[in-house]
């Protein structure tokens, strides 16, 4: 192995070879720089290999000869090999991407480049205190120095002051780490770390103080809030190839420095670092959300994980060996993350975050922001989502609620403006100036990428071998959907007939597994979805984007019902989530509700990873059944969390606001997926947990009852809004939400036949809400509005969508004789055995209203007065028809044998409910109130139907069909279809009667909300004045209040 | 003013609380009787080990000879930028309302002083880091002497330019010989900076304590040509 | 307690680094507040130099006066001047540094006043 | 288990009586609100001749598909709600095609006609079609309410959702019918029972003053027919329902009679003694007299 | 240690935080950065007292010597920023 004194010896012998070469030769001296941080990274590499591959111990590299303390030592392990690995390939890309800034610099510039990665590398390898000081002033300085360089690029003088306030803070650090330093090698004899910590120094007299100034010195380098306003002046400003470095290269080192000194800090100092840690997570998050300047903005986030990841060495204590494991995931994912972001802002023009719209035109640099801004919030199979799931579940294990509670806040405010960002990329407009594609610049942004894909394999791994986790990358619908990401180029039919082969052979390989309960779920999620995209085959061109997330949705849908612990379960639920997300963001104006969908959802996933973990209570491994063995007083809590996370899928009334944006602004053929297939995703989730909790008592609510309400009261308001509705999509979004209500309603009744219903609606929704959202979207496709009163009269034009929605309406609105009756004949029956008598009432008030929506949105499309600019519209196109047709088939044969489906469920749901089942006797159903035979019902209903029909045909059998205008009206023909056709406002009595419930409220508390949030952050952020010496005080400051905290809790 | 006085209220409220931490540091300070494990360890091996007079040579040459190499490379890259950015500054900035003065020309006295004086100071800058391992002085003030003979010869002439080329070659060589020396440590003998690369000689004579003597000089080479470098760069800049 | 040489320098050198913050603090000027910086530093270099005192002993030189044997008893710890040559060093490259951009804002500026360099904030 | 044959020609007879029935009711309606209003009145019979002409009559228009299916819906909606419904309590004969005559499936098959007429309507592309549909509409979701809770406090009363069970338990005496042993919720059912009557004071929706020419016009001879009689059939069908649930149901043809034409007149005596609401004065009538009433009921139970 | 050279020292240490306070309070720039230079070179002879040989030469040399002199190269080239940012503006 070669010594990794190499590393810093390289460094400098090049570092120094650069002073030789002449000042010309700018490509010799850029390809030694080059070259020489590619050694440096080899050399980690090497031994970071070592140390995987072998189960080597750390080395200790005695300098002079002489063992430590009596001379300075490095030490070379796995982390600080991992660690010097980051730092130098950060070093070197950054290096790459800085080529043209660098080479008009000339060598000297490229030495203090090389300096300033030598010195992180020191600071991550040394054992001794004043050597770190000497590499941290090292770093300092040519930080500094980069800074001052890279002034000469913007020329606008705004980097020089950066780096002045940045120079200013490092005096007051350097004065306070020099102190404590020489205090502690007083109290210690030595200026070992190791040695530090094995005296105990903050035993010892004046100890603790020194340590303290050490400590805080440290601490002060990771931009703690509020005495941070520098750095954020330095990542606005500076060279954004240096700012990767800063964030990712300077920020690990230092974080590695903190956790050495907590080595010698011990116990005591753990819950300081912590508290500085999440106070600096929640505000630099909070702070980010105002920021329009992106580097800025990408400041804010890398001060917050930061924070983070001080949170997690400060709770070592409890997270113990998995210390390591979390911090490392954290700090791998903002570390690439960040460098690749930082990297990326390097190719866009504009500095606003609506600039950041250029990218759009590179999928390839789209796919790169997102894997980025994926693993910065954690989400799977990313590092930070493995490592977010231990840290949650230790923390809940040992009760650290607040805690646990601040970090899931914080970072769903992080997510918040990330993916508020990624929303400006894809829908925002392009900026005039293009972006930047040079070589050498994109480069390292795929470096990036494929070092945030190979570190979510590692991960993975690392889980696997930690904790008996799979390896999420392995899971083979991920797979699959990720494959999509390589077939991009394909023509969307192939690829189209890829996915709905995939998703076939999928069911077929798995079906056997499923009981009756999931396979109706697996069908819909599969079958179901493969119908669904039979229409995409509409979409012509190559339809890039759509495949790998559609993939992703519908592999998180297939690995959730296969789920059998938590964690499969949480990792299907996030990509699902995520999935969904980029679906809906394809809509043309999606932008808000797209952003408002992830925020909800991630929100509400944040509660369910909170509920597992206060389930788990530390132990590694939960299965989803054990939940079921959980006690009071900790189960009430779980069941809260995890209801309230999935009922934020299922849009239930307080989280729905989201819902009716996503879908209707959604493609024609994604709406259909997100509500026909994806809300079920919701309701998998209630049913697996009542399945396993049942009723739960919080402080005297039955919660299932509260859910009953919730049920009730979402299905009136959802349909009441859906009423008002002028745009089609919209209403048959807020139908969803209604439909939603009852069918939590129906399990919240916990008893048989509420279980039966609820597996019913899922049925009928996704069949009937897909058809009328198919059918909706090909008459919109084709009129180029979804404005109903812009309709009228389409009936002659596209009388296959017309049969499609007639049929549509007459199953949902429950009218027998098609399925939507069964629904509410089993509702019925249910309820009568349950005493929730005031919420069954709120029911009954929302079935009626139902109605109402139904007919208008049949009337307003396709009857009524044809408007002239319509005359033309053809059918919709074949291909979102034939899915539509094969759902009327289907609605028509469960409407008559609904036995096919519903008996094996009923059957499957007696190990649960054994009383109040049905009974089947042959075609005619049974309950123990009432009687269904669907069947005769039909045969009785067609008989008439077609009895009286043929006779009116008969009858009329010479009419012709009249002129559009051809009726009497006021003794004028009316020649303007737009004033004929009755249609906006439609219910106005309604609104008049029952306007008032419709107020927005709910939405006004939720944009409250963020509004305060926003402006909370926007008034923060103002004490960041601006100017160095404000800045000295807030770090002034700041010390003062960590030493009166730090030394409150010494005993 | 107002706003002054607060904030210098401020200032001094926050500075009496730092005052506080360092006056319970001054409080809780105890002289040692006996000295420390590390310092002990250093008298007594020092001689033996090292072979240097100057403990406090040993320990900044030898024994924590990577903080000094870090020492140097701050010195290194602050010239660097220094430079580097006083270059730029070069570039024609006549900012109107700010006309170039015409320099007062420098007494007879002293630039015939400055030109007997410099060969003697730079003698003696040599003289002291080539005996930094056996008296007080070293590489850094030895270093320091020698910048200041440059910096009489700069306030003689101040037009004088100096080749700036000429410096670097001189720093970047002691330079790569100091990390080339603390390799061959590591290669040949103990450890990186080992200095016993050399024989350790007998206490006390000029040629003893190893490559000491070399390191320091290099240091000392480095460091002059270094403050140099920087007080070039900073008396050729053009009025700001 | 405030007998011995080292409490009187090492007190010494606190009031310094107060000063010197304090200046750093109050003084809008850069150069001013450099000046204060370099007093701050000073500071620090007594303080280090005074825990490292030992009543009644030489500097750690070995010579006739300090043979080797008895060097245990009769030197002083060498260790913090080490510390302080190191620290002193690099106290001039940050002072070197400041200058140079005190300098250039200058130069871009045409003031060396700290308050009106606020354009980067929030 | 086997289809007897024999229930069709018997429902169908049923549904001969009905619509004779109800003709006669209509017109007899007809005639005593005419004369509360001192105006002479139709003749008994006229609505067999309007009918008879009507059928008799051939179109020559239509406005397209679903115009013909209008009337077709809604006739088949009352006549379907109707067979649904056992008529006579007890009688095999009269029971009809309503097999264990289920509730909910009567409920909802109410709106089956509803949905087709207002379909119908919709197409012939008439805006003062959709004016009616939506008035219609909206009310009848309002006046469904009490009716719905009402009846479901019945279900929860006798605990089945059997039409032909609730009768069974409210025979033996008078006092045995939910009338009296559950007088909220048929004070409830029978507010609804106003709303959905098209009579005053709720009658806006056919509003044959405001709105001169609605469906009915556009609808005419051979559509109009089946509308009438459908006109004949229906709410007798509703009233039937109503009738076995809160009145104890009927047991022979005369009962039948007697009880049907009560209920009727009490919609007709409101008609003509209160003038008409517009829509969203009806809507929160209902919801401020008649579903509290309805919801008292249910917690009553 | 006699007497003579504690007082001493408490001179001196009187001296350069008289210095010290010289140089962060003089309205005049040069003036403040000779008494910062005097600071270090009061100090250079306080690590003299303390025993520190080698420290002593570093700071008269680095501290007092080539810092003072960086700041008057500086100075000369900022004329008419001496005064931004005090007080009275």
């Amino acid at each position: 192995m070669v010594s990794p004194l190499y590393i810093i010896a390289v460094a400098l012998v090049a570092a120094f070879l650069l002073g030789l070469l002449k000042e010309e030769r700018r490509g010799l001296a850029y390809s030694v720089t080059l070259v020489t941080l590619a050694l440096m990274s080899w050399i980690s590499a090497n031994w970071l290999w070592l140390f995987i591959s072998t189960d080597a111990v750390p080395v200790e590299i005695y300098t002079a000869g002489t063992a430590p303390p009596f001379a300075i030592n490095l030490r070379m392990g796995l982390v600080e090999a991992a660690l010097t690995l980051l730092i130098n390939l950060t070093g070197l890309i950054s290096g790459l991407a800085m080529k043209d800034s660098l080479l008009r610099q000339g060598r000297r510039a490229m030495a203090v480049w090389l300096v300033a990665v030598m010195a992180l590398s020191g600071i991550v390898l040394t054992r001794d205190m004043f050597n770190m000081f000497v590499f941290f002033e090292l770093a300092v300085i040519a930080t500094a120095g980069l800074v001052l360089i890279s002034e000469h690029i913007r020329n606008d003088g705004l980097t020089l002051a950066a780096g002045f306030k940045y120079m200013i803070t490092s005096q007051f650090i350097s004065t306070f780490l020099l102190i404590g330093i020489i205090f502690a090698y007083h109290a210690t004899g030595t200026l070992n770390i190791d040695g530090m910590a094995n005296t105990s120094l903050v035993l010892l007299n004046g100890g603790s103080i020194a340590f303290f100034l050490m400590f805080i010195a440290i601490i002060a380098e990771l931009k703690p809030f509020p005495a941070n306003g520098w750095a954020l002046d330095i990542y606005e400003s500076a060279d954004p190839a240096f700012s990767a470095l800063f964030s990712a290269a300077t920020g690990a080192a230092a974080l590695y420095a903190a956790d050495k000194l907590l080595l010698i800090g011990g116990a005591e100092w753990l819950p300081i670092a912590t508290g500085i840690g999440i106070v600096t997570f929640v505000a630099a998050n909070l702070l980010a959300l105002p920021q329009t300047h992106d580097r800025r903005l990408l400041g804010y986030s890398s001060i917050a994980q930061t924070g983070l990841i001080l949170v997690v060495l400060g709770q070592r204590d409890i997270l113990g060996e998995h210390t390591l494991f979390i911090a490392g995931g954290l700090l791998l994912s903002h570390a690439v993350a960040k460098a690749g972001l930082f990297w990326l802002s390097g190719l866009v023009a504009g500095r606003e975050l609506n600039a950041w719209a250029a990218l759009r035109s590179h999928p390839l640099l789209v796919f790169a922001f997102v894997t980025f801004i994926c693993m910065l919030t954690g989400l799977p199979p990313f590092p930070g989502f493995y490592a977010k799931w231990e840290l949650i579940h230790l923390l809940a294990g040992e009760g650290r609620i607040a805690l646990l509670g601040l970090i899931l806040f914080s970072a769903l405010i992080e997510a918040g403006y990330l993916f508020r960002w990624f929303g400006y990329v894809m829908k925002r407009e392009s900026p005039a100036e293009p972006v930047d594609t040079a070589p050498h610049k994109t480069a390292a942004v795929l470096v990036a990428v494929i070092a945030a894909w190979g570190l979510s394999f590692l991960w993975g791994e690392l889980a696997g071998a930690l904790f008996g986790r799979g390896n999420i990358l392995l899971a083979l619908p991920l797979l699959f959907a990720l494959s999509f990401l390589l077939l991009d180029p394909l023509p969307a039919w192939l690829k189209n007939t890829l996915a709905i082969a995939g998703m076939v052979a999928w069911f077929y390989l798995t079906y056997t597994e499923y009981d009756p309960l999931r396979m109706i779920f697996a069908a819909i999620f599969l079958i179901g979805g493969a119908l669904t995209l039979l229409a995409s085959y509409h979409a012509h061109g190559k339809r890039i984007g759509f495949y790998p997330s559609a993939m992703l949705m519908y592999a998180g849908l297939a690995m959730l019902i296969r789920a059998t612990s938590t964690f499969d379960f949480f990792v299907a639920w996030e990509l699902l989530t995520v999935g969904s997300y980029f679906l809906i963001l394809r809509g043309k104006h999606s932008e808000p509700h797209a952003l408002s969908y992830i925020l909800f959802s991630l929100g509400g996933a944040f509660m369910i990873l909170a509920g597992f973990a206060l389930a788990a209570q530390g132990a590694p491994h939960f299965s989803l059944a054990s939940l079921q063995e959980l006690a009071q007083p900790l189960a009430p809590w779980v069941f809260l969390l995890l209801a309230i996370g999935f009922m934020t899928k299922t849009a239930a009334i307080g989280l729905h606001i989201w819902l009716p944006g996503a879908h209707a602004e959604a493609e024609t053929d994604v709406s259909p997926m997100v509500s026909g297939i994806l809300l079920k995703a919701g309701l998998y989730g209630l049913i697996m947990l009542l399945l396993t909790m049942g009723r739960q008592n919080f402080y005297g609510v039955d919660l299932v009852n509260a859910m009953l309400w919730i049920g009730a009261i979402t299905a009136l308001i959802g349909n009441l809004l859906a009423i008002f509705q002028e745009d089609a999509k919209r209403l048959l979004a807020y139908s969803s939400i209604g439909q939603m209500g009852y069918a939590m309603f129906g399990l919240a009744l916990m008893n048989h036949l509420g279980w039966l219903m609820a597996l019913m609606f899922v049925i009928n929704h996704y069949v009937y809400k897909s058809m009328l959202f198919l059918a909706v979207g090909g008459v919109a496709k084709r009129t180029g509005t979804r404005e109903m009163y812009r309709m009228g009269g389409l009936i002659t034009l596209m009388p296959l969508s017309f049969i499609a929605t007639l049929i549509g309406i007459i199953a949902v609105s429950g009218v027998p004789p098609l399925s939507g009756f069964g629904g509410r004949w089993i509702f019925y029956n249910a309820i009568l055995t349950s005493e929730a008598r005031l919420p069954m009432i709120i029911l009954f008030l929302a079935g009626p209203i139902a109605f109402l929506y139904l007919f208008r949105l049949i009337y307003t499309i396709f009857l009524g007065q044809l408007k002239d600019e319509f005359r033309r519209v053809k059918e919709a196109p074949f291909w979102i028809i034939l899915p539509q047709m094969i759902y009327v088939a289907i609605l028509l044969v469960v409407a008559v044998v609904p036995g096919l489906v519903l008996r094996h469920v009923d059957a499957y749901l007696d190990q649960f409910f054994p009383n109040g089942g049905l009974s089947w006797d042959g075609m005619i159903i049974t309950s123990d109130f009432g009687y269904w035979n669907p069947i005769a019902i039909m045969i009785i209903v067609g008989v008439i139907f077609m009895t009286l029909f043929s006779w009116l045909l008969f009858v009329n059998r010479r009419a012709q069909k009249v002129k559009q205008f051809n009726i009497v009206f006021s003794a004028e023909r009316p020649f303007r279809p737009e004033t004929t056709h009755f249609a906006w406002n439609f219910f106005a009595p309604y609104r008049k009667a029952l306007g008032f419930l419709t107020l927005p409220l709910v939405t006004l508390f939720w944009s409250t909300m963020t509004d305060f949030l926003h402006t909370a952050g926007d008034l923060t952020r103002r004490f960041y004045t601006g100017n160095g010496q404000t800045y000295a005080y807030h770090l002034l400051g700041f010390v003062i209040i960590v030493y009166l905290f730090g030394m409150g809790i010494q005993p | 003013m107002e706003p002054i006085m607060i904030k210098n209220a401020i200032a001094l409220l926050l500075l009496a609380a730092v005052g506080a931490i360092f006056v319970s540091l001054l409080a809780g300070y105890m002289p040692d009787e006996q000295l420390n494990l590390t310092a002990r360890y250093y008298a007594e091996r020092t001689a033996q080990d090292i072979g240097t007079a100057n403990i406090v040579t040993a320990i900044v040459v030898t024994y924590r000879g990577l903080d000094t190499l870090g020492e140097v490379t701050v010195l290194f890259i602050s010239a660097a930028i220094v430079g580097l950015v006083l270059a730029q500054g070069r570039l024609p900035t006549n900012v109107p309302g700010s006309p170039q003065q015409p320099r007062v020309p420098v007494g007879e006295l002293l630039s015939t002083g400055s030109r007997l004086l410099t060969p003697l100071i730079l003698l003696l800058g040599i003289y002291v880091f080539v005996n930094g391992h056996l008296t007080p002085g070293g590489g850094f003030q030895g270093g320091a002497i020698i910048a200041s003979g440059m910096l009489l010869l700069l306030l003689a002439d101040p037009l004088k330019h100096f080749s700036h080329r000429l410096i670097d070659v001189i720093e970047s060589i002691s330079g790569l010989l100091f990390v080339g020396i603390g390799v061959l440590g590591l290669l040949y003998a103990g450890g990186f900076l080992d200095n016993r690369l050399l024989p350790i000689g007998t206490l006390g004579e000029l040629f003893s304590a190893g490559v000491i003597p070399l390191i320091y000089s290099l240091i000392g080479l480095k460091v002059g040509s270094e403050f140099s470098s920087m007080l070039a760069s900073l008396s050729e800049t053009e009025e700001a | 307690m405030m007998t011995s040489l080292a409490h009187w320098a090492m007190a010494a050198g606190f009031v310094l680094i107060l000063i010197g913050f304090y200046g750093a603090l109050t003084n809008r000027n850069l150069l001013r507040m450099i000046v204060a910086f370099c007093i701050a530093d000073t500071g620090v270099n007594i303080v280090l130099v005074a825990v490292g005192h030992m009543r009644g002993r030489t500097a750690p030189i070995l010579d006739s006066a300090v043979p080797v044997a008895d060097a245990v008893s009769r030197i002083i710890d060498p260790v913090p001047q080490a510390l302080v040559l190191t620290a002193i060093v690099i106290g001039l490259g940050v002072t070197a540094m400041m200058l140079a951009y005190a300098l250039k804002l200058y130069e871009k500026k045409r003031t060396l006043d700290i308050a009106k360099f606020t354009e980067l904030k929030w | 288990m086997t289809f007897d044959w024999m229930k069709i020609p018997y429902a169908l007879l049923t549904l001969f009586i009905v619509f004779n029935f109800g003709l006669l009711l209509t017109a007899f309606i007809a005639k005593i609100g005419a004369r509360a209003g001192r105006r002479h009145g139709i003749p008994i019979w006229q609505n067999y001749i309007d009918l008879i002409k009507n059928y008799g009559q051939r179109s020559s228009i239509t406005h397209g598909v679903m115009f013909y299916l209008g009337p077709v819906f809604r006739l088949t909606g009352g006549v379907g709600l109707l067979l649904f419904v056992p008529t006579i309590y007890g009688s095999e004969m009269f029971s009809n095609l309503s097999f264990a005559g289920d509730l909910i499936l009567a409920l909802y098959f109410v709106f089956f006609g509803t949905l087709g007429m207002a379909l119908g309507a919709g197409e012939s592309g008439h805006p003062h079609a959709a004016i009616g549909i939506t008035r219609g509409l909206a009310q009848v979701t309002a006046a469904e309410l009490p009716l719905a809770l009402a009846v479901f406090a019945v279900a929860l009363q006798y605990q089945t959702l059997s039409v032909t069970e609730i009768v069974a338990a409210q025979q033996g005496g008078m006092m045995n019918w939910t009338m009296f042993t559950n007088p909220l919720a048929v004070a409830a059912a029978m507010l609804a029972f106003l709303g959905s009557m098209m009579r005053p004071p709720f009658d806006v929706v056919l509003a044959p003053q405001e709105i001169p020419i609605g469906p009915p016009t556009e609808y005419h001879s051979a559509y109009l027919a089946l509308m009438q009689t459908n006109r004949a059939i229906f709410p007798i069908a509703k009233i039937v329902i109503y009738m076995n649930l809160f009145f104890g149901g009927a047991t022979s043809w005369p009962e039948f009679a007697v009880k049907v034409f009560l209920i009727y007149l009490f919609s007709a005596f409101v008609g003509v003694c209160f003038p008409r609401f517009r829509v969203e004065q009806s809507i929160r009538w209902f919801l401020i007299w008649a579903v509290p009433l309805g919801v008292l009921s249910i917690l009553w139970v | 240690m006699s007497s003579l050279i504690n007082g001493m020292t408490l001179v001196l240490c009187v001296t350069m935080i008289g210095a010290a306070l010289v140089a962060i309070r003089d309205k005049r720039l040069p003036i403040a950065i000779l008494a910062s230079g005097l600071v270090s070179l009061i100090a250079s002879i306080l690590f003299l007292v303390l025993a520190a040989p080698d420290v002593a030469m570093t700071e008269a040399a680095i501290g007092s010597g080539l810092t003072t002199f960086l700041f008057f190269f500086v100075l000369a080239r900022v004329r008419g920023g001496e005064q931004d940012g005090a007080d009275h503006d």
